[in-house]
Formats: structure tokens, C-alpha cells, sequence
């Protein structure tokens, strides 16, 4: 019950947080709004039983994504959002459209945290059941994320170092160069 | 920022302290939330912290950019590595119970291995891409 | 080499040659040597090929199967021996004319023009020797395509807008109503193969045979029936060479010949006549043989008014194949090559006037004959063959015509006949009147204007002798269209 | 132990390459170790395709875990024929590059370049390998950052607009896709491809499910540039650096069609686009796009915008192919997807050669270049010709089977519409034609020389495979009918 | 009707998230701002996916005695690599963010619409 209340009131304090992020054109402010944001939600991970998932959406969307992102401000220096010229219908018929059929649904989908959902009934037990006998991990997380399924964490950091490739390529200038000689022709 | 007493003081004495927290959350995946890649961001973010208390050079001396470069690639590299490991000892790639005679250790060794390689990388390309901004905002 | 190699030789032989041209572009004398022994050794083996075809040997040859079902055949028979032996032939004789032209007049890029030339040739032997509908439909479109540059070989403006529409629609045409009609054809029979008749006879609803045969006909733009002949004047802006070979022979008969194809081999006279598809079609047909004649006489340049009255004359092939007889198909493949000889001479005539005299107008030859009685002979005799008189070979083809329509008795079509013909004589023999007879303009004198170069007149000569032998010898002709048409 | 990991190191090997190339130093180092590396993985591309050209399938275990638990990678004729398409366009794209990227990308990010090239090349093969759909999305989204970084490589500025806006509409389309994933594992717990299919068939008439699906088709029409979710495309292809222009036309699209016929086809099924609108949308989306797109291509003045516009264009046959829902359809779709490759390959490397020479790909620039490029002419011609559907051209062959498939759904303006673009094509084609060619240059016009070897000799390959497959088909049809058959695909 | 909301509102209030970041990316004009809804809408899917895996007095799963009931682990391990994906996203957008600020001078997709256009 407990947990309802606090999960109920967390998602209220994103909803606020969002729409703030929609109206405010000052962007210091709605970065500092996103990084609530993405706590607010770590918060809300918390609730939900996924710890690691909290633990790294704080690092990366509180920590990594806003420092970034205030890095960003400053090096492009406008900090006021223009008034949009458009008045942007189009978006919101778009949105409303796709939300509706968000909506429309999630009306056959099991209701929230019922512990007899497919989702619940068929993959998750084998790795409940066998992940210590078969990894000898308690953190069923980690003994999926590691083992069960490593080869998407493999597809991952490739992710990772693709943006890494990328941002060395698009603004790392002469920073990463390897050889000091040959470079210039 | 560079000249304030107090905050160099803290920064020394935290950078440790992040550090040390970062290879716990390296190691301890195994039981506790965490692993590799939060891991690899905290030391970042370590990292982050001291460039930002101690400036961009002196942090680009203690770990120079290009050996970031280096280091990212070496992260899947020992990944991809382990996995290959396990295909030339006849198994399936990443089937880590290879490793050892006892599958368990085996699992133990892979789990260990890869999230290592994941660190290494997650944590470098942290850095190159803090660097990278950072760079761009020097006069 | 067996026979076989010799069908594929015939056709692959002229790509050969155009390499062999683009390679030794640098030398224009060894170009055209190149050329004229292609043109030699290809007319010989088509030669032997008719010989083969005549001692009765069957020959035929698969090179691939594309499609399930659909191999790019080659295969001879009576009628594609005919297509063939006229367009290998007329291609040695125009090579000789278009050294000539083309020196005398210096033309541009002439190793891409004699390159492609060999190709376009090369493509309608292909349509010539097609063994189905599936490889001629391969020819027509590569046909198509390489005579583009031919067309557009100027580059002036005028040249690249002429080129458009000649590409347009014949593109337009083929892909448009040819390709759907081809594939109803195959969904309806599963195959395209060429039958003696036809394999759409029981396997399609006759309400609907008027329609497929309809899409065909239009779908065929290089037969050029109304209204879908605009590109052919369009065409007019190629070197006279290319007009002469390709859009008085090549070409435009590649197309009549595709129609007499489908109506024999695909749908059958049979089927055609008891599900009535050629009714209607035929009056367009007529009504293209009287308007094209109609407009041929209002042009005043040379060249678009023979390229009207080839139009008009093309559906004279039309109509023989609609009417789907013996008599009627007998006549259409005759007047292929009746109409080829006589074109043609037509057409060199008007380009040694105008590399000789610079004239295109008819309005500007009066007294020219005088001073080039030779060409304007040759201009005369084809002009008599073409309206149909004795003793040119032309009389046969529309006499059989002719036979073919009283035959199913469709009078209106013979008065249509005969009236074109008196248009003929009306469009046609001014000219040579007017050169012989008629004054310069304004008392311009014609001393300096000597006859067109020696290649040219040959070229004519041979050409306009042709038309006369055949009135007396047409038999090699006559026996290959008398098989194709079933009558034998 | 080669064999049986066969189809698992097409994957590894470029991923292990890609690091590396990254470490090299600057020069032709990094350009030989991806030559290498793709010509590696096209002969094992090929192999894979003999192994299940009969119709049988690989299954591979990834860490030896069986799939639902683990992930599986499982090879059928239809992944075999993607990725040799993804692995020969990349191989036959190297040499073409060595020249062709010294000129367009500065010295010192060689060895970088090629490494985001090779991710990007890691990223298709993996989309086309993997029976996971999670897998999937993640070697997707691999391949979709190392793109937007590879379009950002472009000279001009633009480039980096395209890029953004390519990259906000990708992650859109990434995110989308991600949504419809989540709400069918809601419905099934599984994110294995066959196990998908198995626990989805009893409820697939579930609201959830069909938002599901919903999601995962709006995801990858985005990524496939279908109308009218194509806005991105023409300036991503106009700005990007040749090679990539030609990369990525060649292969993207068509790993996107790939996805999209693996989820409709393989996790869901052919009942269920009969009990859902599907296919008429399809339909209606795959014609606008045509004639919308081969229109706007006709108002081009720019090759590689024309170009990009038919990419549109052709984008939408297969579409439509996918739309008819027959077994003919499809396998329309799967011939187009091949011999399009080849098609917009040869393409785009003759105007990348034209660029190369010019430094534009504007019309106004290029009046006459022809007649000083005869190959490279010569090869947009043939090309050229292939893309109209010229017989005896692979081209041909597929607008062969579409219409076929068209007359025999008794679907006459599908027809029409197929026919009619490509009338289309025709008028842009002869655009392009005509100013390369018989424009008069511009008075003692600019002397530009032919393209260097290593560029004409990818271009003519591939010109050439528009020939041999217009002749050849037992390839394409062959392979295309055997994954037809294992799709499942039944007409309605 | 009430348990249905019971069951349900989270995943109403996970959807408003989502499309109040979807509506951020498309319609706003500045280019950080965009990112930052992207952001969003990415962040709203993963609670979508964790919301998945929750269970009723579930715990984290952690194996340990005493405990039966454990959320579903394998929505979070996805959600760890979609973070990532996520960040890495960012990390580009934001990248070509600065190198479009040196090539435009601004970051408003109007304005640099119209610089493109004005050529």
C-alpha cells in the first residue's frame, strides 16, 4: 500500500516535472528539470524492485546526461529558448493519436504487478530458479545481463564505443590523434 | 575554481573515495546491484570531478586522451576475447562454462572477464566524450 | 560451327562489330572498313541461314532461362527470315550510302554513330530470329534504346526534344500497354511461346480478346498507328542514314512485324476472326493510312513528308494483319519488304539532295533533277513502287491487300486502299515532277551543284534496281511470306 | 569449429575488426584491414547462403543457452540472401573507397571513419542474423549511430542537419520500435522470434497485441523512409560522403525491408495482417510513395537527390510487395530488394565518381560531364536502364514478378500504379541522361578527366550484375522462393 | 471498474510521460530542447518496461532466503542496455548540436531552416 502511495506521488512529480519541461523556454532550467527527471524516475525504479536499473538511470540520466548537456549550453551559449514560430497542431494530433492508441492498448494487458501475467509465467522462472545452480549468481540481473543473454551487453558497449567513435569523430579535433607524425599531408 | 583551498582539499579526498566505490560496484556484481557499466560511469564521473576541480591538462596528464582511445577499443576487445576463448575451446561463443573445469568457476571467470571489459570501455568512452566538450569549450 | 552457332552469330556478330568500331575510332578508314565487312559477313550469314531455312533445317537455340518458363529463344521462321534477309541486306547497302553521307556532310562523333548504328542492327535481328514473345518483347526494348543516341545524335536542341518524344513514347507505349499485355497474356496461357495458332484460342474469354489485341496494337508504338505516331516525324532529326535504315526499315517494320507475330503466333486468325478482337481496330488502321497520307501532303521538308507517308503506309502491314486472313497477312509480309526497298530509296535520294544541293524543302527543287537526274530517277522509281504500280515490286504487296479485303469483303477498306494510293501519287510524284520540270526559285542557278557522292548513288542505284526486280523475281519473297501466312 | 560458428563470426569478426581499426594509425592501414575484413565476411556470407539454400536452418546458441532463455541466432534463406547482399555491397564498396574517401575525409579521422563504417557494417549484419527481436533492436541501433555519424562525415554543413534530423526521427523510430516490443513481451514473456509466433497466435486478436504491432511497423517504416515517413532520407543520402551514400542506400533500406517482413511475417503471420487492416495500409502507403516520390524525383536538379528520391521510390515496391500478402508478392519484394541494391549501388558509386571529379552533383555543374566520363556515363546509363525496367536487366525481373503479382491478386491499379512509376523513372532517368550528356558544356568547358580505375572498375561489377541478373535468375528467384516458403507467407 | 484503474493507472501515467517527450522532440524548434524530450519520451518507455516486470510484494531479484516473489528480472537487464543506448544517443545529438552551432550560429531549427533555404 505503501508502496502504491509512493509510486502514485512519484509519478505525479514526473507528470508536473514534464510538462514544466514542455512550457519553460529558459534550457538551464529544463535541464535541471530533466535531471530531476531522470532521479524522479531512478526513485520510481527503486519502488519498482529494479535497483540496478535505478542505480544506473541516476548515474547516466541525473549524472552523465545533464553534465553533458549543461556542457552542451554552454559551448552553444543561448540560453533562452526562440518563442516557436509554428503553433504546432500537427505534434499534437500526432501525440493525441499515438496515445490513444497507447491507451486503447493496454486494455487487454494485465493489470499492473499481477503476478500471473506472461510476463511473470513464462521466461522469468527458469532464470529465478536455475541462475545460482546454473552462474552461481545471486543478482539474477547481473547473471542475465552477464550470461543468460551477454551477447546483447556485447551489442551494448559496441553501442557505447560507436559514441564514442562518433563524438571523436564529430568534435574530438586533433585531441585523440594516435601518431603525432603522418597526419598531415 | 583551481585556487579554492577547501574544494581541492575535498577533491582529494573524495577522488579516492569515488574511485575505490566505483571498483566496488565493479566487483561485487555479482551479489549487489551493480556491475561493469555503473561502474565504469562512477570512475568517470570520479575522473569528471577531478578535471573539473584541477582542470582539463592536469587531468589529460594523468590519463591522456589517446590512451582513452586505446582503451575503449581493448574494453570489447577482452569482451569479444572471452567469447572467442570459449569458440576455440569447441563451445559456443560467450558459453563461459568453458573456462574452467567446473562450469560454476567457469561462469565466475566469464561473468568477471566481460564485466571488466565493460568497464574498461564504458569508463573511457565517458571520459572521451567529457574530453571532447570540454576540449571544444577551451578559448 | 553447326547451325545453331550460326543463328546466335547473326545477331551477336554487329555488337561485335560496334566494339571493334569504338576501338578503332582513331582511324575513320579502318572504322568503316570495320564496319562494311560487319555489314558483309553478317549479310552472308543471314544468307546462309535462308539457305539452311529453306533445305528445311529447323533451327533454333536457348541461351538462358531469365524467367521460369521464359528462355531467350532464337528460332527461324518463315517470317522472321523475311525481316531478317531485308534488314541485313538494306544494312550493307546503307552502310555504303552513309560513308558517303556522313563524309560529305561531316557529321560529328561518327564512331558512335556507326557503333550504334551496328547495334540497332544487331537488336532487330534479335527481334528478327525471336523464337517467343518473351525475347522479342528483350529486342524491341533494346532496339528502342540504343537507336536514342542515333536520333539525338546532333545534340542541338531540337535534336534532344525530337529524341524525347522519340523515346517517350515508344518507351511510354512498350512499358505502358506492350509489357501488361504481355504479362495478361502469360497469366492467362502460363507461357509466351510463338504456336501456329496462336496459344490464347480457348484459354481467354473472347469479350476480352478485343481488348488484349487492342493493348497490343497500341502497345507496338514502332508500328506507329494513330495516335500513338508522333515520334516517328520526331525521328526526322537523325542523319538521313539513320531515317533511311531504321525509321523507313528497322525500326518500324520490327514493329509491323511484332503485330503480324502476335496475330499469327499468339492469338491465331482463327480466334481473332470468331472473337471479332480486329473489328473495331481495323477503322484505326484505315483512318491512319488516310490521315498520314492527308498530312504527308501538306509538309513541305523532304524528310517528314516520306515520314508520314511511311506511317500511312506501316498500317497497310496493320490492316493486312487485322484482317486476318491469308490473302490479308500474305499481302502485310509482303508490303514489309516491298515498302523497305522503295523507302529506302526514297530516303537516300533526299539525303544526297540534301548533302549536295542543301536543300530539304520541297518547295526550293524546282529544275534540281536537271542537275541530279541520277538521284532524282531513284526518287521516281520508288515513288511509283510505293504507290503500286507495274512494274515495281510495290504492286504485289497492295494487290494482295487488296485480294485480302475483297476476299472477307470489306469494301469501304478497299476504296480506303485505292484512295491512299491516288494520295501517294499525289504527295510523292511532285517532287520528281517539280525536278525535272519545275523552275529554281527566284532564277538561282544549279552550276555548281554536282550529283551526291559516288556511295550514294550506288547505294541508289542498287536500291531502285531492287524495287524493279521485284516485280519480276519476287519469289524468295513471296514463298517465306506465303508460309508465314498459313497459306501454303 | 570454423563450420559450426560460421554464421556467428560474420558477426564477431567485423566486431573485433571495428576496435581495432580504431587503434591503427591514420593512412592505409584501417582502409585494408576493412577490405580485408568485408571480403572475408562476403565468402562467408556466401557459404551460409549454400548451407541453407535447401531450406534448412542454422540455429546457434549464443553462450550455449537454448533460446527462449538464451538468444538464438537462426539463419534461413531469407537472413542468407540479406546479408550477402549487406556483405557484397560492402566488399565490392572498399576498393571503391580508397580513393574516393583520401579525397572527402580529412587525413587525420581515416582510421576512425573506417571503424564507424565497420560498426555500421557489424550493425546490418547482426540485424540480419539474430532471432531475438531485442537483439535485434540493439544491433539496429548500432548500425543507425554509426550512420548518423557516417552522414555527418559530409563536406558541407548540411550534412550536419541531416544527420540531426535523421537522428531524431531514427530514435523516434528506435523508441517506437523498443514500445511495441514491450507491450508483446507483456503479452508473452518470451522476445524469441519463433516463440514470439508461438504464444502469439492464440491471442492475436488482443488490443495489446495489435498496438504492439502497430508500434513495431511505425518503428521500422521510419527507419525504412517509407511515405510518409521519408523526409529524412534524400538530404541524408545528397550530403553524406560518397561511399557512405552508396553504403547506405544499398544496404539500409533493405535490412529495414528485411526487418519488416521477419516481424510481420515471422512473429506475427499472415492471419494476422487478414484479421487487421494491414495490408490495404500497406497497399495505400506503398502506391502514394511511388508516385509521390517519383514525382518529387522529376523536380530534382541534383543526381543524388534523384537518386534518393527513387531509393524512395522503390522502397515502396517492395512495400507494396509486402502489401499483396501473396507468396508472389514477396518474393517481388525479396528479388527487388536484391537486384535494387545493385541498381542504386552502381548509381549512386557513378555519381560519387562524378563528384569526385566535379566537387558537385548539381545539374548545372555537370552539362556535357558525360561526354568526359564515358564510363562512368555509360554506367549511370545501363544503370539507369536496369532501375526503368528494361528487359534483360535486373530491373526487369522484378517488375516482372510485381506486376505478375498484381494481375494475379486481380489488383489492377496496384498494377497500374507499379507500371506507371515506372514511366515514371523513366522521365527522371532521361533527365539525368540528357544533361550528362547532350547539354553543350559549358563554352571551353571545364576539362574534368575520366574516373580513376578504382573507382569505375566497383562501379562496372555491379553494372555488370545488373546484366547477369537480368539473365541469371536462378539466384534470386531461387533463394527468394525457398524464404518465401519459410515465411509462411499463404495467400489469402 | 476501480481495479481496472488500480491496475492500470500506472501504465496511463507512464503513457502521459512518453507523450509529453514525444511531443517535446517534434514540436519544440530548439534542437537541446529536442534532445532533452527525446530524453524523456526513452526514460517513459523504460518505466513502461519496468512496470512490465513488477510483481505485488515482489522484491529486487536478488536471490536470498526467505524471499519467493521477485520482479521479473530480464525487463531490467533490457532497461540497462536501452539506458545506454540511450545515453550514447544523446552523447551523438548533442555532439552535432555543437558542430551545427559553429556551422550556423544557432541552434533553432527554423533559423537554420531558413539559412539553408536563403542559398
Amino acid at each position: 500500500m505503501v508502496d502504491t502511495l509512493i509510486d502514485i506521488s512519484l509519478l505525479a512529480f514526473l507528470a508536473v516535472t514534464a510538462i514544466a519541461i514542455i512550457k519553460i523556454r529558459n534550457l538551464f532550467v529544463v535541464i535541471m528539470l530533466f535531471g530531476i527527471f531522470s532521479l524522479h524516475s531512478a526513485g520510481l525504479f527503486v519502488v519498482m524492485d529494479a535497483a540496478d536499473v535505478a542505480f544506473t538511470e541516476a548515474a547516466v540520466g541525473a549524472g552523465i546526461s545533464s553534465i553533458l548537456m549543461l556542457a552542451t549550453l554552454a559551448l552553444t551559449k543561448d540560453h533562452e529558448e526562440k518563442q516557436p514560430a509554428h503553433h504546432a497542431r500537427i505534434p499534437l494530433l500526432v501525440v493525441l493519436i499515438t496515445g490513444a492508441a497507447l491507451v486503447y492498448g493496454t486494455y487487454d494487458i494485465p493489470s499492473f504487478g499481477d503476478p500471473d501475467s506472461p510476463a511473470q509465467q513464462h521466461v522469468k522462472p527458469y532464470y529465478i530458479e536455475h541462475s545460482v545452480e546454473e552462474t552461481g549468481t545471486a543478482n539474477v540481473v547481473t547473471a542475465v545481463l552477464a550470461s543468460y543473454r551477454g551477447y546483447d551487453t556485447l551489442g551494448e558497449i559496441t553501442v557505447i564505443f560507436t559514441a564514442g567513435i562518433g563524438v571523436m569523430l564529430l568534435i574530438g579535433g586533433r585531441l585523440f590523434r594516435r601518431s603525432k607524425n603522418g597526419d598531415e599531408r | 575554481m583551481k585556487h579554492n583551498l577547501i574544494l581541492r582539499f575535498i577533491a582529494k579526498f573524495l577522488f579516492p573515495v569515488i574511485a575505490l566505490f566505483a571498483f566496488y560496484v565493479q566487483f561485487h556484481g555479482d551479489f549487489g546491484p551493480g556491475g561493469g557499466f555503473q561502474a565504469g560511469v562512477i570512475l568517470s564521473v570520479a575522473f569528471i570531478f577531478y578535471a573539473l576541480i584541477f582542470g582539463l591538462k592536469t587531468t589529460e596528464q594523468v590519463i591522456p586522451p589517446q590512451v582513452l582511445r586505446v582503451m575503449a577499443s581493448a574494453g570489447i576487445l577482452i569482451y569479444a576475447g572471452t567469447g572467442v576463448a570459449t569458440m576455440l575451446m569447441g563451445g559456443n561463443f560467450l558459453d563461459y562454462n568453458l573456462l574452467s573445469q567446473n562450469p560454476i568457476a567457469g561462469q565466475h571467470l566469464g561473468i568477471l572477464l566481460i564485466e571488466v571489459g565493460v568497464g574498461i570501455t564504458v569508463y573511457s568512452v565517458m571520459l572521451i566524450i567529457f574530453f571532447a566538450f570540454a576540449e571544444k569549450g577551451r578559448p | 560451327m553447326n547451325d545453331q552457332q550460326l543463328l546466335l552469330l547473326a545477331v551477336f556478330l554487329p555488337f561485335a562489330g560496334a566494339a571493334g568500331i569504338l576501338l578503332c575510332g582513331r582511324w575513320p578508314y579502318l572504322r568503316e572498313t570495320v564496319t562494311l565487312a560487319t555489314a558483309a559477313a553478317v549479310c552472308s550469314i543471314v544468307l546462309t541461314v535462308y539457305l539452311q531455312f529453306n533445305g528445311g533445317v529447323h533451327l533454333a537455340v536457348d541461351i538462358a532461362e531469365p524467367l521460369p518458363g521464359l528462355a531467350i529463344r532464337f528460332e527461324v521462321e518463315a517470317l522472321g527470315m523475311l525481316f531478317a534477309l531485308v534488314a541485313s541486306v538494306l544494312w550493307l547497302i546503307t552502310s555504303v550510302y552513309s560513308i558517303g553521307y556522313m563524309r560529305r556532310h561531316n557529321e560529328q562523333n561518327q564512331t558512335r554513330f556507326y557503333a550504334m548504328f551496328a547495334i540497332a542492327i544487331g537488336s532487330t535481328l534479335g527481334v528478327a530470329f525471336a523464337g517467343n514473345l518473351f525475347t522479342l518483347f528483350l529486342w524491341y526494348e533494346i532496339l528502342t534504346v540504343a537507336t536514342y543516341p542515333l536520333v539525338a545524335h546532333a545534340g542541338t536542341k531540337e535534336a534532344r526534344r525530337g529524341a524525347r518524344t522519340y523515346i517517350g513514347i515508344l518507351l511510354g507505349t512498350s512499358i505502358g500497354l506492350l509489357l501488361p499485355a504481355i504479362l495478361i497474356t502469360y497469366t492467362v496461357t502460363g507461357s509466351l511461346d510463338f504456336r501456329e495458332g496462336g496459344i490464347l484460342a480457348g484459354k481467354l474469354d473472347p469479350a476480352w480478346a478485343g481488348l488484349l489485341y487492342a493493348l497490343f496494337i497500341f502497345g507496338i508504338g514502332k508500328a506507329a498507328v494513330m495516335p500513338f505516331h508522333r515520334w516517328l516525324p520526331a525521328a526526322m532529326v537523325a542523319p538521313t542514314p539513320v531515317s533511311a535504315l531504321l525509321h523507313a526499315v528497322a525500326v518500324v517494320k520490327a514493329g509491323v512485324f511484332t503485330i503480324l507475330k502476335i496475330t499469327i503466333y499468339i492469338f491465331g486468325t482463327d480466334f481473332i476472326t470468331s472473337s471479332g478482337a480486329n473489328d473495331w481496330l481495323i477503322w484505326f488502321a484505315g483512318a491512319t493510312i488516310l490521315l498520314a497520307s492527308l498530312i504527308a501532303m501538306t509538309q513541305d521538308n523532304l524528310k517528314l513528308r516520306l515520314a508520314y507517308s511511311t506511317i500511312s503506309q506501316l498500317s497497310y502491314v496493320v490492316l493486312g494483319a487485322l484482317l486476318a486472313t491469308n490473302m490479308g497477312l500474305l499481302g502485310g509480309a509482303l508490303h514489309i519488304t516491298m515498302h523497305a526497298f522503295a523507302k529506302i530509296t526514297l530516303f537516300f535520294a533526299a539525303g544526297a539532295i540534301l548533302v549536295a544541293a542543301n536543300k530539304s524543302s520541297v518547295s526550293e527543287m524546282g529544275g534540281l533533277g536537271r542537275a541530279m537526274p541520277i538521284t532524282f530517277g531513284a526518287f521516281l522509281i520508288g515513288s511509283l513502287s510505293i504507290i503500286g504500280l507495274p512494274p515495281f515490286g510495290g504492286m504485289w504487296s497492295k494487290w494482295y491487300l487488296g485480294m485480302g479485303m475483297v476476299e472477307t469483303g470489306q469494301w469501304l477498306l478497299l476504296t480506303v486502299l485505292l484512295v491512299s494510293s491516288l494520295l501517294n501519287i499525289a504527295y510523292l510524284l511532285p517532287v520528281p515532277v517539280r525536278g525535272f520540270f519545275g523552275k529554281p526559285k527566284d532564277g538561282t542557278t544549279y552550276i555548281k551543284i554536282k550529283e551526291a557522292p559516288a556511295c550514294c548513288l550506288l547505294a541508289m542505284i542498287i536500291t531502285s534496281l531492287a524495287c524493279l526486280i521485284l516485280f519480276f523475281y519476287p519469289d524468295p519473297f513471296y514463298d517465306l511470306a506465303l508460309d508465314a501466312s498459313g497459306g501454303k | 569449429m570454423i563450420e559450426q560458428n560460421l554464421s556467428l563470426l560474420l558477426v564477431v569478426i567485423p566486431l573485433l575488426a571495428a576496435p581495432i581499426t580504431a587503434i591503427l594509425p591514420n593512412g592505409k592501414a584501417p582502409w585494408l584491414v576493412t577490405l580485408v575484413v568485408t571480403w572475408l565476411c562476403l565468402v562467408m556470407a556466401g557459404w551460409q547462403l549454400s548451407v541453407v539454400i535447401d531450406g534448412s536452418v542454422i540455429s546457434y546458441e549464443l553462450g550455449g543457452w537454448a533460446p527462449p532463455w538464451g538468444i538464438e541466432y537462426r539463419i534461413d534463406a531469407l537472413n542468407a540472401l540479406v546479408a550477402l547482399i549487406v556483405a557484397g555491397i560492402a566488399a565490392i564498396t572498399l576498393p571503391y573507397a580508397l580513393r574516393s574517401v583520401e579525397k572527402e575525409i580529412p587525413q587525420h579521422q581515416i582510421s576512425l571513419f573506417y571503424s564507424a563504417f565497420l560498426l555500421c557494417f557489424v550493425g546490418l549484419l547482426g540485424i540480419t542474423q539474430t532471432g531475438d527481436v531485442f537483439n535485434l533492436f540493439v544491433f539496429l541501433e548500432i548500425s543507425s549511430l554509426s550512420s548518423y555519424v557516417l552522414i555527418a562525415m559530409g563536406k558541407q554543413r548540411r550534412a550536419l542537419t541531416a544527420a540531426y534530423q535523421y537522428l531524431i526521427m531514427g530514435s523516434i523510430g528506435a523508441t517506437f520500435l523498443l514500445i511495441g516490443i514491450g507491450l508483446i513481451f507483456a503479452e508473452t514473456g518470451t522476445l524469441n522470434m519463433q516463440d514470439l509466433h508461438q504464444r502469439l497466435q492464440p491471442i492475436l486478436d488482443h488490443r495489446t497485441v495489435h498496438t504492439g504491432f502497430a508500434f513495431i511497423v511505425v518503428g521500422i517504416a521510419l527507419k525504412l523512409a517509407l511515405f510518409p515517413l521519408h523526409l529524412w532520407l534524400p538530404n541524408a543520402y545528397k550530403y553524406s560522403p560518397s561511399v557512405i551514400s552508396v553504403f547506405l542506400s544499398a544496404t539500409a533500406t533493405k535490412v529495414a525491408v528485411y526487418i519488416m517482413l521477419r516481424m510481420v511475417f515471422t512473429v506475427f503471420s499472415s492471419d494476422f495482417l487478414r484479421i487487421t487492416p494491414t495490408e490495404d495500409i500497406f497497399l495505400l502507403l506503398g502506391a502514394f510513395g511511388v508516385v509521390v516520390a517519383s514525382f518529387a524525383a522529376i523536380h530534382q536538379n541534383d543526381i543524388k537527390l534523384i537518386l534518393a528520391y527513387s531509393s524512395i521510390a522503390q522502397v515502396s515496391y517492395m512495400v507494396l510487395g509486402i502489401g499483396l500478402a501473396s507468396a508472389l508478392g514477396v518474393t517481388a519484394t525479396l528479388v527487388h530488394v536484391f537486384n535494387h541494391a545493385l541498381m542504386k549501388g552502381a548509381l549512386f558509386m557513378a555519381a560519387g565518381a562524378i563528384v569526385y571529379r566535379v566537387g558537385s552533383s548539381k545539374f548545372e555543374y555537370l552539362h556535357g560531364i558525360g561526354r568526359q566520363m564515358p564510363w562512368t556515363f555509360t554506367a549511370i546509363f545501363i544503370a539507369g536502364l536496369s532501375l526503368i525496367g528494361i528487359p534483360g536487366t535486373a530491373g526487369f525481373i522484378s517488375k516482372w514478378y510485381f506486376v505478375l503479382a498484381a494481375i494475379e491478386q486481380q489488383s489492377w491499379w496496384i498494377a497500374i500504379v507499379i507500371i506507371l512509376g515506372s514511366l515514371l523513372s523513366v522521365v527522371y532517368m532521361w533527365k539525368i541522361l540528357e544533361v550528362l550528356f547532350y547539354r553543350p558544356a559549358p563554352d571551353k568547358g571545364l576539362h574534368v578527366n575520366k574516373a580513376p580505375a578504382s573507382l569505375l572498375v566497383p562501379m562496372w561489377v555491379l553494372v555488370l550484375a545488373n546484366i547477369y541478373f537480368g539473365i541469371n535468375t536462378e539466384l534470386t528467384v531461387g533463394v527468394a522462393e525457398t524464404a518465401v516458403k519459410l515465411l509462411g507467407v499463404t495467400a489469402p | 471498474m476501480i481495479d481496472i484503474i488500480i491496475g492500470h493507472y500506472n501504465y496511463w501515467v507512464v503513457i502521459f510521460l512518453m507523450m509529453a517527450g514525444f511531443y517535446t522532440v517534434i514540436s519544440q524548434g530548439n534542437l537541446i530542447k529536442k534532445i532533452a524530450g527525446l530524453n524523456i519520451f526513452q526514460t517513459s518507455v523504460f518505466l513502461l518496461y519496468i512496470s512490465i516486470g513488477y510483481v505485488n510484494e515482489g522484491t529486487t531479484p536478488i536471490i536470498a532466503e526467505g524471499y519467493t516473489k521477485y520482479a521479473n528480472p530480464l525487463p531490467h537487464v533490457l532497461i540497462l542496455t536501452a539506458i545506454v543506448v540511450g545515453v550514447s544517443t544523446i552523447a551523438l545529438g548533442l555532439a552535432l548540436i555543437v558542430r551545427i552551432k559553429e556551422a550556423y550560429g544557432t541552434i533553432e531549427e527554423d533559423e537554420i531552416h531558413d539559412q539553408d533555404m536563403s542559398l
